[in-house]
């Protein structure tokens, strides 16, 4: 009976977060357009977006590993979000935080683009080789800043679960690692400009490069789950961030810490969007150079501040 | 506005040095063994300008072989003009080049003045130096959103081209036609200017100066843009002459080349204009190099709102033009468009049809042979920024 | 220009030379002597720029007419030099070695009129025209709209009339008792 | 349209693959387009209101209409109001918008393009040249009719249409794709061989599998 409920939670968590994950896409495509002097789509557009991306009629596929290839990426995004507490203390959002998830959910976030290169390399156009090497090689670029900070909240903190973490920052604003250890969240937010992929860093979905990278030859009911996971996947990260960094989301009242919850996600994607909004793409090379220049510093710095200070 | 450059000059041959290995100067290629990738940039394609396309031959990012393919627009104008009358011609050249169509129509019309001796109105070169620098303001406009848009910066698009519907209303208030104007006719223009154009035009200026000083700041002096614009597709000055380049490229490579003030039409001469040059010859050359010009069109349209005069004739006596015989004799006629020189051959044989028309593009030379050259050795991910930065018109390569 | 014109007579005998405009000119030049002129245009008289280089039909006197543009930056002016070829067998020497793009206009010739140009670089590729089975389009004798007609399925209801009838029947059928309008520049 | 005799179709018929060895066979197509039914009633309402609230354009400018499609997507007219957003590939676009006249060579590109594309596709032709060929009706190199070679759903005439006449004929094909009466998809199934008849009678050099599966 218990797993029944633990599976039941589990549902509705993940229905919730991909619910606020494609409402919050909506707004941010909502602001680009108001950017660009535009009203834009409304809000619930993306929603439309998937229910005419299954309901094709047709959906062509190229082997078995082309089917595998976004039920991998639904996977990783599946696991980056189960194993992190959206709302701390809470049964249902609490999902199945445990003892060195951190690890687990970077491992996790790297999986889901892994598989996706399984299976867009079987659709055969040239293009989705091209879009997944530079993926594949951005996301080691910006994970060497993104684990240097991890490495240094887990020294401050002495621990790599979440929960833990989340908890040391309760109390007062003032606890954050925002304000107790400024450097890896630099380090990271700059990561998490490549983790997004908004301009300058979306080399991986260049349209007019290699239009659109790896799902070029995904269609239908293909595309439908990989829109379904973005929206999922976006949750995730900015939920990571926002408990490691941001203090995560505690309230007595559950629908009050879903309010701070869906305040801070917005805030931190806002960042991304931001510098998205105001700047041009790198080459891809430029962009690996970036990553491993400045932000790999301020990490290692982090660390040394972290661990002799 | 010579920047120190950092630009160095390739000459001739593209550097092959890298990849791959050449055999009495054609490069060793062979699919076969996995080192490239042939692809097709285009047609179907968002990186490419208009309905053209690019086979490239690749290895890793880097282009080692590209060849251009044009032909998807052929419409055989020239084949279309010599089966119409002289009248009948105008309507239909207006459409080989869809950014920029006046320029299409002055030099047909000018082509025809000159076989036939015919002298045109004061006013009306007034108004067709009007109409040229409004078309030239709107096709830079689109260029420059065409610029930020190969970049991946969607705003500056947006803007400018949010900012290009606005000219195009004016079009439509002068010409009567939006995008296609069919404005100028043998002999003068069709029409004069309605009531409080000018102060409309005035105030449309105003607006595009201050969307262009947020665009200087935006764009012009992005570190990103720099760092992926210079350096990009130099061209050197021994290069223009012998390919043939004209106009902003030409002059972004320090070659003094203005069809308006070498060969001066229209009202050209009796307004003031300098000569925009730069000596770096890369694409972020060309890009400031087209951006002032842009400001100069600008400031030639409010010196012509001036310097017009209220009144007077916009046509010349015209015989019936449906039955118009022109003197047989040969003529070449050319005008600056964004793209640069922009002329038409025109033969006449003394019937009520012209024996041969030819249109000669800017791009036909930028978009094939410059490009074939440029794009070699460069990351598939300037390939977009560099058609661009030629401002490459695939509808008047093959008209 | 007129030493260039003059220098021009010295170098080869019976050149004809039309002045179109202050800025035009037009000489008539053998075939054999082309590549020479060209040659010395371009490099003593620095008519470093060619605009073009396009194909006049002559069908009546069976002829090609050869139209090279050149442009010259110092004194502003264009000349243009027609050279007549045979229409039968349609040959003309290749010029790709002194501009580098003027292949680019030799294979669209090539193409469009099916005039030769032996040792062209990609002369023999296709330029606009893909599977084209008929002769030359560009030529006189190739009737576009029966062309089309007869491939293209033409959607019925489209009337064509000849200017010169209709309006002949719709504007001057009374022309006769029209009043005589004065035109201001008259 | 009147309906070809079949059999003499399929002896000028022939697949791009014929005459291959049965390895290289694989690497064209020779599966010809099946009828799809739509789904039951109320089903097929709801995913039809959903399909014309989201139409994605394939980013292929054909013609001169591409040039009016720039300012219809950008600030002055937005069309992304209405959920119109450009794909760049046409396996993820659903509306093909022909851009004016269509040359021969463009003719071949836009068959691919068109067959590449997953159903249901709607496809609308802008200008009078694609009606009738416009002020090109005499050109030997742009065809006459576009609905000859592709089905169509709406056309928008004018040369060329204005922005507000393109936003006009959305709205059409909004109203035809909730009625479902946008069948295009199983049209080009139904009438293939006549299709790829009219087809293959322009394009001449035809080394394409018949249909790009």
């Amino acid at each position: 009976m218990d797993i029944i409920i633990r599976i039941l939670y589990a549902v509705i968590s993940i229905l919730v977060a991909t619910v606020w994950g494609l409402t919050l896409t909506g707004i941010v495509r909502k602001i680009y357009a108001r950017v660009h002097g535009r009203f834009g789509p409304p809000v619930w557009q993306p929603f439309l977006d998937i229910i005419q991306t299954h309901s094709r009629r047709v959906a062509i596929s190229h082997g078995y590993m082309f089917f595998l290839g976004p039920v991998f990426r639904f996977a990783g995004g599946l696991g980056t979000y189960l194993f992190i507490p959206v709302i701390l203390g809470s049964t249902v959002f609490g999902n199945f935080s445990m003892g060195g998830d951190v690890l687990l959910v970077m491992y996790f976030i790297f999986f889901g683009q892994l598989g996706m290169a399984l299976g867009a390399g079987e659709g055969g156009h040239p293009y989705s080789p091209m879009g997944i090497a530079r993926g594949l090689s951005q996301m080691s670029a910006f994970e060497v800043p993104f684990s240097l900070a991890i490495i240094s909240v887990a020294i401050q903190y002495h621990s790599l679960n979440i929960t833990t973490i989340v908890q040391a920052q309760q109390g007062s604003i003032l606890n954050w690692t925002l304000f107790t250890n400024p450097l890896a969240v630099i380090a990271a937010m700059i990561s998490l400009l490549g983790m997004n992929g908004h301009a300058p860093f979306s080399i991986v979905m260049a349209p007019q490069e290699i239009p659109i990278g790896p799902p070029i030859e995904m269609n239908g009911s293909f595309l439908g789950i990989l829109q379904t996971n973005r929206g999922l996947f976006a949750a995730a990260k900015l939920i990571l961030f926002m408990n490691l960094f941001f203090g995560g989301a505690a309230h007595p009242n559950i629908l009050v810490a879903l309010l701070i919850m869906m305040i801070k996600t917005f805030f931190i994607y806002m960042f991304s969007v931001f510098v998205g909004a105001s700047f041009p793409r790198f080459r891809p090379e430029q962009s690996f150079r970036f990553f491993l220049k400045w932000p790999t510093a301020i990490g290692i710095l982090a660390i040394l501040y972290i661990a002799y200070l | 506005m010579n920047r120190d450059s950092e630009s160095k000059y390739k000459g001739f041959e593209a550097d092959r040095s890298k990849y791959p290995q050449m055999e009495k100067d054609k490069p060793v290629i062979d699919l076969e063994s996995q080192k490239f990738i042939k692809t097709w940039q285009g047609p179907q394609h968002p990186g490419v300008t208009g309905n053209m396309s690019v086979e490239l031959i690749i290895n890793g990012d880097e282009i080692v072989d590209a060849k251009t393919h044009v032909g998807y627009l052929h419409r055989g104008f020239e084949k279309l003009m010599e089966r119409r009358r002289y009248i009948q011609c105008f309507p239909i050249v207006c459409r080989i080049c869809v950014p920029e169509p006046d320029t299409n129509e002055y030099c047909v019309s000018a082509a025809m003045e000159d076989l036939a001796g015919i002298v045109v109105p004061e006013k009306a070169l007034w108004l067709r130096t009007l109409n040229l620098e409004m078309s030239r303001v709107g096709s830079f406009l689109m260029w420059l959103g065409g610029q930020a848009g190969s970049l991946g910066m969607g705003a500056i698009s947006q803007w400018t081209i949010g900012m290009r519907d606005f000219w195009l209303d004016l079009f439509e208030e002068m010409t009567g036609g939006r995008v296609y104007h069919m404005y100028m006719i043998p002999g003068g223009v069709r029409k004069d200017l309605p009531e409080g154009f000018r102060d409309r035009t005035r105030e449309l200026i105003v607006r595009t100066r201050a969307l262009l000083f947020d665009i200087e700041k935006t764009f012009f002096n992005n570190a990103i843009v720099k760092a992926r614009l210079k350096g990009l597709g130099v061209i050197s000055p021994e290069m223009v002459t012998e390919y043939g380049i004209v106009g902003p490229s030409a002059r972004a490579s320090g070659i003094e080349d203005d069809i308006r003030i070498n060969n001066p039409y229209g009202k050209y001469a009796e307004l003031d204009m300098k000569m925009i040059t730069s000596d770096v010859g890369d694409a972020y050359a060309r890009a400031e190099v087209r951006y002032q010009e842009l400001h100069q069109s600008l400031d030639l349209i409010s010196q012509i709102m001036d310097k017009m005069p209220e009144g007077g004739k916009i046509q010349a006596k015209l015989p019936n033009v449906l039955h118009w015989k022109i003197p047989a004799g040969q003529t070449y006629v050319k005008a600056e468009s964004t793209r640069g020189e922009h002329g038409f051959y025109m033969v006449s044989d003394g019937t009520k049809y012209p024996r041969r028309v030819f249109a000669r593009g800017a791009s036909y030379t930028h978009a094939i042979s410059v490009l074939e050259k440029l794009a070699v050795n460069i990351s598939i991910s300037d390939l977009a920024a560099l058609m661009v930065s030629l401002h490459t018109c695939p509808p008047e390569i093959e008209r | 220009m007129k030493n260039i014109l003059k220098r021009l007579n010295e170098k080869i005998d019976d050149l004809v030379v039309v002045k179109q405009r202050d800025d035009l000119y037009f000489i008539k030049v053998k075939r054999e002597h082309t590549d020479f002129i060209l040659r010395y245009l371009k490099l003593d008289e620095n008519f470093k720029h060619l605009d073009f280089m396009q194909a006049v039909d002559y069908i009546e006197n069976n002829q090609f007419q050869l139209t090279y543009m050149l442009y010259n930056y110092e004194i502003k002016i264009n000349l243009g030099i027609n050279v007549m070829i045979d229409r039968e067998k349609a040959e003309m020497d290749s010029m790709h070695r002194i501009w580098p793009h003027l292949w680019q206009y030799q294979r669209e010739i090539h193409e469009m009129y099916g005039i030769n140009f032996p040792g062209s670089p990609r002369v023999d590729e296709s330029f606009v025209l893909e599977g084209w089975e008929e002769m030359p389009p560009m030529r006189r004798d190739f009737d576009t709209l029966e062309y089309s007609k007869r491939t293209f399925y033409p959607r019925p209801g489209r009337s064509t009339n000849d200017p010169k009838e209709y309006m002949k029947e719709k504007l001057y059928h009374d022309f006769a008792k029209s009043p005589k309008i004065r035109r201001d520049d008259e | 349209m009147e309906k070809k005799d079949l059999n003499e179709i399929e002896k000028e018929m022939k697949l791009a693959n014929e005459g291959l060895p049965e390895k290289e066979r694989i690497l064209f197509s020779d599966a010809r387009p099946s009828r799809v039914e739509p789904l039951n009633k109320y089903l097929e309402q709801f995913v039809n209101w959903a399909r014309a609230r989201s139409l994605w354009l394939l980013a292929f400018g054909t013609g001169c209409g591409a040039t009016e499609l720039r300012p219809l997507m950008t600030s002055r007219f937005d069309v992304s109001r209405f959920g119109i957003a450009g794909r760049p590939t046409p396996r993820q676009a659903s509306v093909f918008i022909i851009g004016g006249y269509a040359s021969i060579k463009t003719i071949k590109r836009i068959v691919r393009s068109y067959e590449q594309m997953q159903g249901p596709k709607y496809v609308i032709a802008l200008g009078s040249c694609t009606i009738n060929g416009g002020m090109y009706y005499d050109s030997y190199n742009t065809i006459n009719r576009i609905d000859y070679y592709i089905p169509v759903d709406t056309y928008i005439a004018g040369c060329m249409p204005r922005p507000e006449a393109l936003i006009a004929g959305f709205n059409r094909l909004k109203e035809k794709i909730q009625k479902g009466e946008c069948d295009g998809m199983n049209k080009y199934a139904d009438n293939f061989d006549w299709y790829k008849k009219n087809q293959k009678q322009i394009i001449k050099d035809w080394n394409m599998p018949d249909y790009n599966w």
